[in-house]
């Protein structure tokens, strides 16, 4: 904690620079436990499909997106996708867990929606939308039961 | 990160997230008028509303009551107070500010400063038993200017006067 | 409908890299006075204050208590909306026509500079699947460009007109934050944020606050002379992940317009409306809402910016005041941008005065890739 | 003039300290769905969505976009509010003026808190900021511990009363399947004992921290004739608000305040021809965080005499077969996911008079309800409930 001051005509003004440190901890809960627990055990990636509209949402999501339907089938979808679009990030944030990552939406096999990740392994000037791709899983001892269990998508 | 399984209990994820956000408050220029003079002269410093002619603690562009705009009248504040309400905190909180539990016992006041003015702090205090409504403060600042510069955090507590 | 609503004053600070010389209250009564000293009122007169503001980006838990003084919240009615600024007027609105209440003070103010831009759109995401990836409204913005850019082929020249535009407009708006000379050149050459996004596509970081009076129709013939009316105000949610909607179209905002639409009996928007201004925190954003608002057809975003049709002077000048991308805060800038119509629609614009402007369309948006959209149409 | 609003259906989940099995979104789905069955409602029925929640409490930026599918309310007009306490009161009173100006006929407001996420006595306390009000810092404890005391040296209520208050809403969660708290408290030592917190507000004088949220949809008494047999009037709503850390906001020791209850019920109440609430009001969901509040709302909205709200607990005038039964639910001290917490107010009173409280009912008729929600520096929102003529 620290403040500066500074001085506006006649006025004598601070500034606090301080924090707000608030731990947080979120469930996962059913579901998504299920899926986390599937790809840090058994590199399985679950999928729910809509009995109302049979979209297939990768992850598994509680509530159709498109219907409101209550989904409720476990789908398993293929490790393989396709890139919908990507960014590459030239500076890094507090919040990122790698410098400068490069975000894709990747639609995979099986699955009617995109899931959010990373790519790698792949020079940034060879990405294209369509490109086709792999999850890489981290190695078991480094996997805790997190979307970063996978480490990134590379080219097949 | 997992929590192990208790008995016949699925094991659930949790994703845990544990970055300070950091934050640039500014005072302003009316409570900042207070924190210079508390930093530069040990003095507590108010502005006045024109209409109910109360002292604004915490000094204001708006008087709250009155819903008009106080302009720029001054006035020290009396040192010494009684203390209207207080209560003392047994169970230690988390301090979001400082990332660190708060100090415990933590007697906490409303304190009747002796021009009418209400302000809230901590008391010298911490035993229950000589904590009472009605009792007489007077404000203890902390002794190094460079320690000082944090408003009403200048004060280290009200301290029990006798009068 | 029994009555109508009017707005009988707007004011708005000049937006600023850095407040740090003020408080939140300070700030925002910068412009509460002004709409004050413009109708006569004081903070006694207001039935009910609806605000907007944000506890992260206040740093404060009930933000609004930053600035319940300076709108005149004691012993009165006040409600904070966590959206941007323009969905104050929509609970305004209807707490007039409700007949609940007759005079409404609508505050938005924001300091990004205080705050930490990544970590608190980070908080946005979804917990399990997002969060950890460190995302923001940058990175999904971008991935959003990229998407819209493929699909349509839209090309980074044409975005960065729009960056282009919106400063030069800048140049005839006391307020703007950051008027500026630049070119398409300039904007390409710009320092790449996350590709596609380059740093002059992208807002600057913004501080400031906006004040509107909204008051039943009949309330506002005595207040004011030239009274400007909601016409029609909607707004609507899309869906949140990225991977789970279509990020090259903007169906919310499609919604959203068409309610608002129907509300004020515009039928074909490109002939109905005079002046538009919309809040988009990247270039490319301007030409997703100029779609999504039915300007022109999907995809064609481009095409419409190369026709010179949203130019000052063209058939639908887009942002006069500069826009976001010159400078204003989130959560303010929708209801900055129906403060902007308001004095197109009363010809009080000065230099940037749309010739003849009768009805005007103010868009706010909330959220990673405009996943809250709110439009509101005014008129005389 | 403006329509008519009444309450078509109510849901809330099963609150709980901890919900391992959900997350935020997840747990409000439960609410929704609940409230739709309640209605005989499907999802796109509903025109439009409105949400509260205390982001800070999370630590969820902007929680309604992340909970977009689950509330139901892609392709849907709404927004959220954040008003501290009153935050699911606040967002009634949003459904309500959208509702009574004709702008839509159907809404859905919800209300969700899942409080085992982050630590929300630790938000509360960054209520101020480093600025201004360091010496405040006790959080919501800390100002109904001063309360308290004021209340207990002007009225001569005692620490007991307070225990009384404790034990008639346990005994009314452990009819409330839905309530978090269920103690099966048997005496008022086992509150006496519970050890303090803030002195002296002893641990179970407290209002807890829970998981859970609320729907409730609003509709025209028009379309509400036709959604369902059992429609609530909405009759009314208050909302009063100050400055924060204004002296004496919570419990006055100089008796010169003007509290925001006082002005919230008598605008409410002279707007509505309530001149005797005692009588004209039949039962009452009030936001009570601590259980000596409980006794001092009844004074400030008139349903005791001035000093006197204690004695309404001695005598057992709210209780489930009293004249004026006040939180059959378990109250604010048995359940509190914070953003849904005024929402279940209303909720509760709207079941109260529709009949359907099941083991919670009142035993007296009830034609008249208030519901009352208190939040930020000493907020109040007041609404008014009718049976549907």
């Amino acid at each position: 904690m620290s403040q500066v001051t500074i001085k506006l005509e006649d006025k004598e003004i601070y500034v606090y620079e301080g924090q707000i440190y608030i731990p947080n901890k979120y469930a996962a809960g059913t579901i998504g436990s299920k899926v986390l627990i599937n790809i840090r055990d058994k590199k399985k990636l679950l999928g729910m499909r809509c009995p109302e509209c049979n979209k297939v949402y990768f992850p598994a999501r509680q509530t159709c997106v498109e219907c409101f339907g209550l989904l409720d089938e476990y789908v398993e979808v293929s490790d393989k996708g396709t890139v919908m679009t990507y960014t590459m990030c030239n500076e890094s944030t507090i919040a990122q867990p790698v410098d400068t990552p490069i975000y894709a939406v990747i639609q995979l096999d099986g699955a009617d929606t995109g899931f959010v990740h990373m790519l790698g392994g792949v020079e940034p000037e060879k990405i294209s939308i369509g490109m086709r791709v792999k999850a890489l899983f981290r190695e078991k001892e480094d996997r805790r039961g997190s979307v970063l269990d996978i480490r990134y998508f590379k080219p097949l | 990160m997992a929590e192990k399984k208790k008995k016949s209990e699925p094991e659930y994820i949790f994703v845990e997230f544990n970055t300070p956000r950091k934050y640039r408050w500014s005072t302003g220029p009316y409570v900042g008028k207070m924190y210079h003079e508390a930093r530069m002269n040990k003095k507590l410093y108010a502005n006045q509303c024109p209409k109910c002619k109360k002292m604004l603690w915490e000094p204001q562009v708006v008087c709250g009551r009155c819903k008009v705009e106080t302009g720029w009248k001054w006035k020290e504040l009396p040192q010494r107070g009684t203390v209207m309400q207080y209560t003392f905190i047994v169970y230690p909180m988390w301090d979001p500010h400082y990332g660190e539990k708060f100090a415990n016992p933590l007697p906490n006041a409303m304190i009747e400063m002796d021009d009418g003015t209400v302000i809230r702090h901590f008391l010298e205090e911490t035993d229950e038993k000589k904590l009472k409504e009605g009792m007489r403060v007077e404000a203890v600042w902390k002794e190094n200017e460079e320690d000082r510069g944090e408003g009403t955090a200048d004060i280290k507590f009200f301290r029990t006067i006798d009068k | 409908m029994a009555d109508r609503v009017a707005i009988c004053s707007a004011g708005q600070t000049k937006y600023s890299p850095d407040r740090c010389d003020v408080r939140e209250g300070d700030l925002a009564y910068e412009a509460i006075r002004q709409v004050l000293d413009e109708t006569g009122l004081t903070l006694s007169d207001v039935d009910s204050a609806v605000t907007t503001s944000q506890d992260f980006w206040d740093g404060r838990t009930i933000s609004s208590m930053n600035i319940q003084a300076v709108v005149g919240a004691h012993l009165s009615h006040e409600d904070k909306v966590a959206e941007d600024g323009l969905n104050a007027v929509f609970a305004a609105t209807a707490q007039i026509l409700s007949g609940h209440v007759d005079v409404v003070l609508v505050v938005s103010h924001m300091k990004e500079s205080q705050a930490e831009k990544a970590l608190i759109e980070n908080a946005a995401m979804e917990a399990t699947y997002l969060r950890e990836l460190g995302l923001d409204f940058l990175s999904t913005a971008a991935l959003q460009a990229k998407r819209y850019m493929y699909k349509y082929g839209i090309t980074a020249e044409q975005c960065a007109k729009v960056a282009v535009q919106n400063r030069a407009n800048a140049k005839n708006n006391p307020l703007a934050q950051a008027p500026m000379d630049i070119t398409v050149e300039d904007v390409l050459s710009s320092k790449i944020l996350s590709t596609p996004i380059r740093a002059l596509d992208a807002k600057p970081v913004s501080d400031g606050a906006c004040a509107m009076i909204l008051t039943s129709g009949k309330r506002a013939k005595k207040i004011t002379k030239k009274p400007v009316y909601v016409m029609g105000i909607s707004n609507c949610y899309e869906a949140h992940s990225p991977g789970e909607r279509e990020l090259a179209d903007c169906n919310a905002l499609t919604i959203a317009a068409n309610k608002a639409y129907k509300m004020a009996g515009i039928k074909n928007p490109l002939k109905d409306i005079d002046v538009v201004e919309l809040s988009e925190e990247y270039s490319y954003q301007q030409l997703m809402w100029l779609e999504g608002l039915g300007f022109c057809g999907k995809g064609e975003g481009g095409a419409f910016m190369d026709s010179g049709r949203t130019k000052m002077g063209g058939k639908i000048p887009v942002n006069p005041s500069g826009g976001m991308l010159s400078g204003k805060p989130n959560q303010v800038s929708g209801l900055a941008a129906a403060a902007e119509c308001v004095l197109q629609i009363r010809g009080q614009a000065g230099d940037r005065q749309v010739k003849g402007a009768k009805v005007g369309l103010a868009h706010g948006m909330t959220g990673m890739c405009g996943q809250h959209q709110c439009v509101m149409i005014l008129g005389k | 003039m403006a329509n008519r609003v009444a309450i078509v259906g109510v849901g809330q989940t099963n609150h709980a300290s901890n919900r391992k099995d959900v997350t935020q979104a997840e747990m409000i789905n439960e609410a929704v769905r609940a409230a739709l069955i309640d209605a005989g409602l499907k999802m796109k029925d509903v025109e439009a969505v409105f949400t509260s929640n205390m982001e800070t409490f999370e630590g969820i930026y902007l929680p309604d976009h992340g909970a977009s599918a689950e509330l139901g309310m892609i392709g849907k007009p709404g927004f959220k509010v954040a008003t501290g306490g009153t935050s699911g009161a606040s967002v009634i009173c949003e459904g309500f003026y959208m509702v009574s100006s004709g702008m839509f006929d159907i809404t859905m407001v919800v209300g969700f808190e899942k409080q085992d996420s982050g630590d929300t006595t630790a938000a509360i306390t960054a209520a101020t900021t480093p600025v201004w009000g360091k010496g405040a810092v006790t959080g919501a404890i800390g100002e109904f511990a001063k309360q308290a005391l004021s209340y207990m040296n002007s009225t001569g209520a005692t620490e007991e009363h307070a225990s009384l208050v404790r034990l008639k809403a346990d005994r009314a969660a452990c009819r409330n399947p839905h309530a978090h708290l269920r103690l099966g408290l048997s005496s008022t030592d086992e509150v006496m004992n519970s050890g303090y917190l803030v002195w002296p507000l002893k641990m179970l004088d407290f209002c807890p921290q829970s998981c859970g949220a609320c729907a409730i949809i609003l509709a025209t008494g028009k379309k509400a004739k036709k959604i369902t047999n059992k429609p609530v009037w909405l009759v009314d709503a208050e909302t009063v608000h100050q400055e924060a850390f204004r002296a004496g906001t919570f419990g006055d020791p100089t008796g010169t305040e003007t509290y925001t209850q006082h002005v919230a019920c008598e605008n409410l109440y002279k707007r509505n021809g309530i001149t005797n609430p005692r009588k004209q009001i039949h039962l009452a969901e009030l936001y009570e965080p601590s259980s000596w509040e409980e006794m001092n709302l009844y004074e400030h909205f008139h349903l005791a005499e001035p000093n006197q709200g204690w004695k309404l607990v001695e005598e057992g005038v709210t209780d489930i077969d009293g004249e004026l039964p006040v939180n059959m639910s378990g109250g604010v001290l048995s359940t509190n996911p914070i953003g849904a917490t005024p929402t279940i107010r209303v909720a509760e009173a709207a079941l109260q008079i529709r009949g359907d409280a099941g083991d919670r009912q009142a035993h007296r008729d009830v034609d008249v309800a208030l519901a009352s929600a208190l939040g930020g520096p000493n907020w109040t929102v007041l609404f008014l409930l009718k049976r549907f003529t």
